[in-house]
């Protein structure tokens, strides 16, 4: 692998990215997956590096789930992302930041939607007006939250407390990373390193200490799929593309897998478990997972923020021998215990993936 | 002598043969080149389809005509200007030196699509994707087939097409050459390696030329060549550093992963670097494909829109080393008809 | 194991590497002219079989060049090896033969 | 009794053949089919036994088959077989005179001249001597001609003589030596003894004149003794095996029993019985016309005695039957070669999409086939006539056919075969026709051979005969000439040969080829030839072609698709199917012009050229 090819492809694939005042807006669905990443995204915006992030209260979700699951038509989420817009114009924001990739991919589509057929953003603008007397104006700069991150990548590393490094042998992490679908495979060029080498998270992973593996199964689907995983019927369709990933890295011995879309790091975590119990093979070592996280979580973690904080326990494949490895101090009586050190009792223990 | 003055621009096969035929009739011929030697691509590439023949005998072939003229030959030649003025052409260097003439034969040729704009076959990223330039260069060199590893190749991928029909990176024509070239290259791996599997992707072969089609017969029945129908969607690389193509079986109508050890491109035939400039500098008219376009595509192929310009070779189109044999001669009886009044060149449909 | 109500789908991709190419060698040594098939059609066109099923001998030839056996021996039973491929093939793939080295190869390594 | 110690090779020698030769023969006979051995037994009690008495001496002495074929080789063979029968049956009644005795020791008229030398001392002493040196002589002669056929056998019109194993080497050098010494061991003893006949009498003055005949007779006899055990013990083991079991095939065959297409213990008589002639060699055009040269039904029945399973040698044949119509032995080498591929045979089949719905019922069902199917101007002109004629039939595979099943039986795949038969015997039950008549030889053997139909079956070259004859149709004799090629499933595979050319000669002038009917060359595609290239089947073709083209005909005529499908690949003259020769001379019959019409252009050409 020559990694000077894939700078000289990065180098045609950058993006402006804001640097202050953003409006984010969440997922609808990552705060039930995971919901300590988006809170550890705020807290390193504003606390660390001292941005404006602006969250509108009455902003909803983007309808791209239901888009892509052929239940919302395209006018309608159009015209509800246009709501979107228009909370950020009315909040004074032009810069908009979603949580999601499948909102980043779908306000994307839009814009360019818009930006080829002019008549379209006219139409949804009447929608809007119509439906609820509001206005917007199209937003001057477009960032998932990873391009946010990416884009202050060497500010965190130089504020890190660890490093994707394993302290006991002093070698950098193997990180497999693994890009939403929606971020730029529909259009490379709105991606940092576009669609086939895409840079947005190796750029962290690089900066933060951590070694990319680069697998033949890279570019799959994690299986979410929207489809396969919402009709049981093509669950095992799901299952078994996170299957192909997996089966593809494991020779590399990766120890851990950063994600930036809410849907992989569920279906890579949660998989695990359903693969041991359907095959009894597990990916890590010794009948261990291959622990998943989100950007934001791993920002988080080399910033040393408390890894119950930032909601690490909720992690179906256990997070504490990355933790060990990079030295991150965690007390385990603290797991699963609430705000106020109440101890909420323990999940069940899988009979086959060892936790 | 004839007094009158003529300029080739380009030393491919294309230059030197115009170059040769009009000075035989002679023509003061100048000939530039912008390269130390002469002969154009055809230098890279060690034996020619569908006969095998070695490149460097069709060198030495146009070196004899090159012998038996008076051409004044200008290597290194970086044109910084080309125009007209009434009937003269003057054609000034970067060195200073400048150059008139009656007439031009514009003999630009073509330069190899690059792999790097099909990003994901990983060319310049994987250290197995070659291309099929550089495969012929391993050839001509003679060394051993290796890959990136060191190692004999025992699974070799050719992919058909890469930069050409293919809208994706603009280039929607059909290079010609290419389908038979992997042909050829496929028998010529298969007796270097004979216990190794070839692969061929390809979208159609095109076996057009009268011997084309026995060559990949050949390369089926005696070399057990593998013809598989379907274009890479994405090559990977492995953990050992193989290469993972994923391709529609077309044919069987089935996805199909398969691990190569050396992935060859078939790079296509994209207009040259030098035909966009000398054409921007004397208002030559392109076709859509950003090839010169021609008087007539049945009886005119090699006269430009200027009178007086006229082309040779691969500037046209993508061309096959006969057929550029062919333009060229065509090129200097068009070029001698202009200058000599004949007219034949200013016929119309 | 846990029943969750689904299972691992099959992987419809041929995976060239793994796949059991047994078959393909010993076709290959002994009739080995069914590699200058072109995927023609001609032989299912024509095919006695295909007039009454879904048998198509053009596939099949891929399928056992892809080391896709447990579809090719399904299939492959259906050939009544009356011979018009062999009449129509414009290429000289000596097709009835072929099916015969299958089926021979199949009985071979019990597949 | 006489008795000496040399005697005792030989007597070893015959006893264990005769062991052998008993256990043998007696595994062979129990192991037939319950049918077949009461077959035999009813064939011992009938006047077939007598017939095959006949046709054993006819063939087995005097090898009259082969002396049709090549009349040097006959005699070489019958000089073997009767010459040598002779010198035992002779010697036996000499001895027997001799010693007064109704039974003596078996050695004893074998080494008769050892013993006795008193030349006077029993009745026709001298004819005996005279009778028994000619036998010898005359087999002499047959060995001179084996050894020179060995040495060169284009001297017996065979371009090839079957190569032989290092067992068949020794049995035959033995055979060799045997007569040769049994010369010279009488001669040294007649010269001895001045007692000898015409032959040798003389060679033993000769020899008694410069050889010392007291010190070397003795070895002699030993050396002939020697000879005769080392060849009776190669025997079974060698290719002279034959020698006893053509007997006992024969006599099989004269009561019935016939081989089928699963190897069974009459087919290993059969193998058994083949003398390794070579007959068949020169006939087979894989080795005339593709050149390859080890197959042949000699080596074929080699291999199989020698328990070599070779696949290229079961399936590199193209069943066209050239070979077992030129065996002197009668050897059904297509069905023994099936027998073998069978062994090749696979299980996997599935024919459950096949439907058996007949469409209409009709007295007449036409079956084209699937090679008509190729050549559809054999079935237009077939349905052209059958409509003219007024028949109602029904046209049983007209939207593509279930194959009739003969070529899974021709790859061997005899139980494939047997599904597809039960399929269209169904059909044609359902049909209710009384009659079937095919464009396909390949199908009407099948049909003819392993469907057990009870309706009558015919080759559509037979059914148009009919049609003229009954007056349905009528023709018109054109002034073209035409050869006819003859099918091997037609011809060979269904003895086919008249109707076609009797059709032939109502319509054109039919002209004679220099192999034709029972010697018809095959075209080259048959699809018994399983593995053969394209290359090896052109060549075949091509040298067919030359042959019936070589008078340059208006018209090749074929009876089968296959091999018209086949001839128009390279063909410079028209090949067309008997059905179509008729059509068109029906059609010509009614308006007779047309064709002169047509044909004046062709002449005026010819002339300006």
């Amino acid at each position: 692998m020559k990694t000077e090819g894939k700078h000289a492809i990065w180098k045609d694939y950058q993006k402006d990215i804001a640097d202050d005042r953003y409006f984010y807006v969440r997922s609808c669905v990552r705060q039930n997956f995971f919901p300590g990443a988006e809170q550890t995204f705020l807290r390193i915006m504003r606390d660390v590096l001292g941005k404006d992030v602006y969250e509108h209260p009455c902003h909803t979700t983007c309808t791209g789930i239901g888009y892509h699951s052929d239940v919302v038509p395209f006018d309608t989420a159009m015209t509800v992302v246009a709501r979107q817009f228009a909370l950020m114009t009315e909040s004074g924001y032009e810069n908009l930041v979603p949580s999601c990739i499948t909102s980043f991919g779908l306000y994307t589509e839009i814009l360019e939607t818009w930006h080829h057929f002019p008549e379209t953003e006219a139409k949804v603008r009447e929608y809007l007006k119509k439906a609820t007397g509001r206005e917007f104006k199209i937003p001057k700069n477009l960032a998932h939250a990873s391009d946010v991150i990416y884009k202050f990548r060497k500010e965190i590393a130089q504020k890190a407390k660890y490093k994707l490094i394993n302290k006991n042998t002093g070698e950098p992490l193997k990180v497999v990373e693994h890009i939403g679908c929606h971020y730029a495979k529909m259009f490379p060029h709105v991606g940092v390193g576009g669609a086939e080498y895409p840079y947005v998270l190796v750029g962290m992973v690089e900066d933060w200490g951590g070694e990319i593996v680069d697998y033949p199964e890279r570019r799959h689907c994690c299986g979410f799929g929207f489809r396969q995983y919402l009709v049981q019927a093509n669950r095992g369709y799901s299952v078994a593309c996170s299957h192909k990933k997996f089966e593809s890295m494991q020779p590399y011995k990766p120890d851990m897998i950063i994600t930036n879309c809410p849907g992989c790091p569920m279906f890579l975590d949660k998989w695990q478990y359903t693969i041991a119990e359907m095959e009894g093979k597990t990916y890590g070592k010794d009948g261990h997972g291959i622990p998943v996280f989100t950007f934001e979580e791993v920002a988080g973690m080399v910033l040393g923020y408390d890894p119950w904080d930032i909601g690490l326990q909720v992690h179906q494949v256990s997070c504490e021998p990355i933790l060990d490895k990079m030295g991150i101090p965690y007390d385990p009586t603290k797991k699963f215990a609430d705000k106020s050190g109440q101890f909420l009792g323990a999940p069940e223990k899988p009979s086959v993936l060892k936790i | 002598m004839n007094k009158k003055r003529i300029i080739v621009i380009g030393g491919g096969i294309a230059g030197m043969e115009a170059a040769t035929n009009l000075s035989a009739m002679g023509y003061q011929v100048t000939l530039l080149e912008k390269e130390n030697e002469l002969g154009g691509h055809l230098l890279g590439w060690e034996k020619l389809f569908p006969t095998m023949r070695l490149g460097k005998d069709v060198i030495e072939f146009l070196n004899k005509g090159i012998g038996l003229t008076h051409i004044q030959i200008i290597k290194n030649a970086d044109i910084i200007d080309a125009r007209k003025n009434d009937s003269i052409f003057s054609v000034k260097l970067s060195d200073g030196r400048s150059f008139e003439s009656d007439a031009i034969i514009v003999a630009t040729g073509y330069d190899l699509f690059d792999a790097r704009k099909k990003e994901e076959y990983g060319y310049g990223i994987y250290d197995n994707v070659i291309t099929s330039a550089e495969l012929e260069e391993l050839f001509l060199s003679g060394k051993p087939i290796v890959n990136a590893l060191g190692k004999t190749p025992k699974k070799i991928g050719f992919v058909h097409c890469v930069g050409s029909r293919d809208e994706k990176v603009g280039n929607v024509y059909c290079s010609k050459v290419c389908c038979v070239t992997a042909v050829k290259q496929s028998i010529e791996i298969k007796e270097k390696i004979p216990d190794a599997e070839v692969f061929c992707f390809y979208m159609d072969l095109r076996m057009f030329g009268m011997h084309f089609e026995t060559l990949y017969k050949q390369a089926q029945e005696k070399h057990a060549v593998n013809f598989i129908r379907g274009r890479l969607s994405e090559a990977c690389e492995n953990i050992d550093g193989s290469i993972l193509v994923k391709v529609e079986d077309t044919l069987a109508a089935r996805p199909l992963r398969m691990s190569v050890d050396l992935l060859v491109l078939m790079v296509g035939i994209t207009p040259s670097e030098g035909t966009k400039k000398i054409g921007a500098m004397l208002g030559l008219n392109f076709g859509p494909n950003g090839f010169y376009k021609c008087m007539d595509q049945h009886t005119m192929t090699t006269v430009s829109n200027v009178p007086g310009v006229f082309f040779a070779g691969c500037c046209m189109a993508p061309r096959t080393i006969n057929n550029v044999f062919a333009d060229s001669r065509s090129a200097a009886l068009m070029t001698a008809s202009y200058l000599e009044n004949y007219s034949i060149e200013k016929r119309t449909i | 194991m846990k029943n969750f109500g689904y299972t691992l789908s099959e992987d419809r991709q041929i995976n060239y590497d793994k796949n059991d190419k047994k078959i393909l060698a010993y076709v290959k040594e002994h009739e080995p002219s069914f590699n200058i098939c072109i995927s023609c059609g001609t032989c299912t066109a024509t095919c006695s079989a295909a007039q009454f099923t879904n048998f198509n001998i053009r596939h099949l030839y891929t399928l056992l060049k892809r080391g896709e056996v447990t579809t090719l021996k399904k299939e492959i039973a259906k050939c009544m090896l009356c011979g018009k491929c062999l009449l129509a093939c414009p290429r000289g793939v000596n097709t009835r033969n072929v099916i015969i080295k299958i089926n021979q190869a199949i009985e071979k390594y019990s597949l | 009794m006489s008795y000496d110690p040399f005697v005792i090779p030989f007597s070893a020698g015959a006893i264990i053949l005769f062991i052998i030769l008993i256990y043998k023969y007696t595994y062979w006979i129990i192991t037939l089919s319950k049918a077949d051995t009461f077959k035999l037994l009813k064939g011992l009690f009938s006047i077939k036994f007598f017939k095959a008495i006949k046709e054993i001496v006819l063939e087995s002495l005097f090898h009259r088959r082969i002396f049709k074929i090549n009349p040097v080789l006959g005699y070489m063979h019958m000089s073997f077989a009767l010459g040598w029968l002779l010198l035992i049956l002779g010697g036996t009644l000499e001895n027997k005179i001799h010693s007064h005795k109704p039974f003596n020791a078996p050695y004893e008229p074998i080494f008769f001249k050892f013993f006795n030398h008193d030349i006077n001392a029993y009745p026709w002493a001298n004819e005996f001597k005279f009778v028994m040196d000619f036998l010898l002589l005359f087999v002499l002669s047959g060995v001179l001609l084996a050894f020179f056929k060995r040495i060169y056998s284009r001297l017996f019109g065979m371009k090839k003589t079957t190569r032989l194993k290092l067992g068949d080497w020794f049995a035959m050098m033995s055979l060799w030596f045997i007569f040769p010494l049994r010369f010279l061991a009488e001669s040294f003893t007649a010269g001895m003894y001045d007692n000898g006949g015409f032959l040798t009498g003389n060679a033993g003055r000769f020899f008694a004149s410069f050889i010392p005949l007291q010190d070397v007779s003795y070895i002699a006899w030993w050396a002939y003794s020697i000879a005769l055990g080392t060849f009776f013990v190669a025997l079974p083991f060698s290719r002279y095996m034959h020698i006893f079991t053509e007997v006992v095939l024969i006599f099989l065959r004269n009561f019935g029993i016939k081989n089928c297409k699963v190897y069974n213990s009459f087919s290993a008589i059969e193998v058994n019985a083949c003398s390794r002639c070579g007959i068949c060699i020169d006939k087979c055009q894989l080795l005339t016309s593709s050149r390859i040269t080890d197959t042949q039904g000699v080596y074929f029945l080699q291999s199989i005695r020698n328990n070599e399973i070779k696949e290229e040698k079961a399936f590199d044949c193209l069943l066209c039957g050239r070979c077992q119509e030129y065996c002197p032995v009668g050897i059904n080498l297509n069905n023994i070669r099936i027998s073998r591929r069978f062994e090749f045979a696979t299980g996997n089949q599935n024919y459950d999409y096949i439907s058996s719905q007949v469409e209409k019922t009709a007295p007449v069902i036409y079956f084209a086939g699937c090679m008509t199917h190729l050549t559809p101007s054999i079935k237009i002109a077939m349905e052209s006539i059958l409509k003219t004629a007024g028949i109602d039939y029904l046209f049983l595979d007209k939207n593509g056919s279930i194959c009739c099943g003969r070529p899974l039986v021709t790859a061997g795949e005899i139980l494939k075969a047997h599904k597809l038969i039960e399929k269209n015997t169904q059909l044609i039950k359902d049909s209710g026709a009384k009659t079937l008549v095919t464009s396909c030889p390949i199908c009407l053997k099948v049909f003819k051979e392993d469907y057990k139909l009870p309706i009558e079956v015919l080759h559509h070259s037979q059914y148009l005969l009919r049609l003229i004859n009954e007056g349905k149709i009528r023709v018109h004799h054109s002034k073209e000439s035409a050869v006819y090629h003859d099918p091997c499933e037609l011809g060979r595979g269904n003895n086919i040969y008249k109707e076609p050319r009797e059709l032939l000669n109502k319509v054109v002038n039919l002209q004679s080829v220099s192999q034709e009917a029972e010697l018809g060359l095959c075209c080259g595609n048959s699809l018994g030839g399983v593995q053969l290239n394209t290359v090896q089947r052109d060549l075949i073709r091509i040298d067919a072609l030359n042959v019936l083209q070589k008078n340059n005909p208006n018209y090749i005529a074929t009876a089968c698709p296959l091999c018209k499908k086949t001839f128009v690949k390279s063909a410079e003259t028209d090949v067309k199917d008997i059905a179509e020769i008729i059509w068109l001379s029906m059609q010509n019959s009614r308006k007779p012009k047309f064709v002169h019409e047509i044909k004046q252009p062709k002449e005026e050409a010819v002339i300006e050229l």
